[in-house]
Order: structure tokens, then C-alpha cells, then sequence
């Protein structure tokens, strides 16, 4: 199964204790499917996790989005509160 | 024109003025945010904040921003925009944040401002934790 | 706190900074009016302006400035509010009022900063008088 | 007939060629009064000084106002233009 890094911020990087994860799953690999097994491991963080949207290349995409996994930089974005 | 930048440092606003100054515009505007000691909410609960930290995605922090800031300036018809974020502790009565906008009339720049502060809030990739009184922190994930 | 001036020289927002200073607060939102060049009418017809100058009856300019900040204060529930309004010729590109106000939250400031500009230009008996290009000049009396 | 003293700003004292005037009115005079005087007295901004507000220490008053000759400050305001 493929490989895909995922980069983490603030309350669900302290969750998982680094700031990003490696997950294995079954390609082709959407941002929902990512989303889903990141609430899986970091149960803990699983509500937050399920109300964060996940970006690729630094814009945010659907859940339905397929992931390229050797080009694509992937990081979950839970609910900002910058300004 | 447009400045975006995420900075470590106290954001001094006179060092950015240069930034909208534009012979045929009529008006300036500047928002700064700023740590505030107290919150009340609405139940009428107050919370004493010690400090603030804020933390970004920062190459997609600064895409976001660059994109809104290009999105006001159509908008709202803007000469410029300046957002500068500052990141790590921002103490008591210093700001975190620093919009400007410059404009023909000041109706764009009234309306631009807040606008760009909604949108920023609502989806550039920057977070604060909050350091209470007692010490304890919290990430705020609105 | 209110701070409101008359001044013959410059503006410079960073003398005024200090006025809205208060820990409680989380909002600054500063508005600078600035001598433009260009003016387009709503016929598309463009002037062009060399100078402006303002005169006031200065004792009543600030008593009326002095009332419209407090009631900006109560209204919007400002922590601070400062005026300053330059009097004399304010050559292009330089401002001719400074408006800031302060608040916990944002919200407040920015509809407290558009309605004291708006009862400013409606109330407040200072006059503009404008240098066209060709050296002719106009009272401007709305 | 007492005499009154009022302010002149901008187009209206430029019309006039001073900064202020004296009135001869028949007392109780009134701001309305003094306004049609003024028209009277300087037609070439008639037109500016009907759109005009009366002032008085410092404050708008309607055109029905009583003016004491003896302590108040009268002023013309023409439609302001700051900010």
C-alpha cells in the first residue's frame, strides 16, 4: 500500500506528539479517506480531526480529491483562529 | 499593489505605511489586532488571558493570503493592501495582526478591511493558543 | 478617552498611537483622509487637484468633535476614540484627518470609525477649499 | 434696532470681502432673521447662504431660535466640507 505523509498543526499535532504522520492506505487515495484513518489512529483528536479540511499544495480540497501521492504535499487543517 | 508577510517580530505599522502610499488614493485604512487581557462571553463569564502564541502552515498561509488580498484588490476596486501576521508570542496589548488597505473613496477601504479579516479568519492556516491566568493553555479551534 | 485636535502641521499616526492604548482592548482601526489628484465624477469627467486647503470656526469644530466622539463611544462602545483634523494647505498625497478608534472587538470599531466620518462631513464647520491644475480654486460647499 | 455681529466662513466670507458682519435687526431677532438679512445684504451668495445653517455659541439651531443680542456668538455655516 502506498505511503502518505500528512502534516499536522496545533491541537492535533500536540494530539499525535509530531508534526506529521505517515499512513498506508489503499490508493487511489482520496483527502476523506486520509481524513477518516487520521481520526483512526489519533482517536483522541478524532472529533476536531473530523471538523478539519485537508489541504494539498497549500489550497483546500474536497474529500473527494484523489491524492498524488509522490508530488502532493498533504496536511490536515483543523479550525483556524488566526487575526 | 500588495505586502504580505509573516514576521516574529512586534509589527511596528509606521514601518508598512510606505506600502499604500499612492498619489490618487483618497484613503487609508488600518486594522490591528491585538492581544486583549479580558474576555467575557456571552453568558457574561470573563477569562484573563496571559499571552498568546500563533502558529501557521506558513507557505500556505502566506498562498491564502497573497490569493485574498488579490481577490479585495478587484473586489473593492483597492490601490493596496498590506496583511502582515506575526507568529510565536504576541503579549498583552501588542498586535497579531496589521490589514491595510488604500483607496479612492473610503467606502472601498471600509469595506475591504473587515471583509479581509472575515475571510482571514475564516481560512488562512494560522492558529493561537491561549495561555490563561493559571497557566493552563488551550488551542483555539473555533 | 477622547483626543481630539486642530493642528496646522503633518499628521503623523504614529504621535497618536499611544491615545488608543488599552489593554482591554483587541481592535485598533486607524482611517487617514489623504489629498488626492485625481477626482472622477460620475460622468466619467476627471479633475485634477494641485493643493487643498481647510480652515474651520475652530471653536465650534472642536465642540462638535468632542460631542460626535462621545457619542461615538457610548454608541459604539469605544474604549477610545482620537480626531485629528489639519487645518491650512494639505499638499497632495498628505492627510487631512486621522480617525482611530479602539474596542474589545473588532465589529465595534469598524462601524464606529464610518459613522464618525460620516456625521464629520455632515456636522462638523471645517471647509475645503481646492487648487485646481490651472491655479483656479473652488470652495467646496456639498 | 439692536445690532448683531455674525461669522463668516469660507464662500459666504469670500462673497463679503470680511469675516464677519454687523446686522441692524428689529428685535426679538431670530436665526431665520438673520439669515434672510444676510441674503439681503450679499445677493452674489444668496443661493449658498439659503442652504446655510445659524450657529449659535457653538451649536445648530432652528430658525425659529431667539438670539440674545447681548451674549450670544452668531455664525453663518455654510455646507461643510472636512475629513
Amino acid at each position: 500500500m502506498p505511503l502518505i505523509r500528512v502534516l499536522l498543526f496545533a491541537a492535533v499535532r500536540d494530539a499525535a506528539g509530531e508534526s506529521s504522520l505517515e499512513l498506508a492506505l489503499p490508493g487511489p487515495i482520496t483527502a476523506g479517506a486520509v481524513s477518516k484513518e487520521l481520526a483512526n489512529q489519533l482517536p483522541a483528536a478524532g472529533d476536531l480531526i473530523r471538523v478539519s479540511r485537508i489541504a494539498v499544495n497549500g489550497s483546500y480540497v474536497a474529500d473527494e480529491h484523489e491524492i498524488d501521492v509522490s508530488h502532493d504535499e498533504v496536511a490536515l487543517i483543523p479550525p483556524v483562529s488566526g487575526g | 499593489m500588495q505586502t504580505i508577510q509573516l514576521v516574529n517580530q512586534p509589527i511596528d505599522p509606521a514601518k508598512w505605511a510606505h506600502c499604500l502610499h499612492d498619489i490618487d488614493t483618497g484613503s487609508h485604512l488600518w486594522f490591528s489586532g491585538v492581544t486583549r487581557r479580558k474576555t467575557t462571553d456571552s453568558s457574561g463569564q470573563t477569562t484573563v488571558t496571559r499571552t498568546l502564541h500563533y502558529e501557521a502552515y506558513a507557505e500556505m498561509a502566506i498562498e491564502q493570503l497573497e490569493r485574498l488580498a488579490k481577490d479585495a484588490r478587484l473586489r473593492f476596486e483597492l490601490s493596496g493592501v498590506v496583511i502582515i501576521h506575526r507568529l510565536g508570542e504576541v503579549p498583552l496589548g501588542e498586535a497579531s495582526v496589521l490589514v491595510g488597505c488604500s483607496s479612492a473613496h473610503r467606502k472601498s477601504s471600509f469595506e475591504a478591511v473587515p471583509w479581509i479579516m472575515y475571510r482571514l479568519k475564516a481560512d488562512v492556516p494560522i492558529w493561537k493558543r491561549e495561555t490563561f491566568e493559571d497557566s493552563s493553555t488551550q488551542w483555539i479551534h473555533p
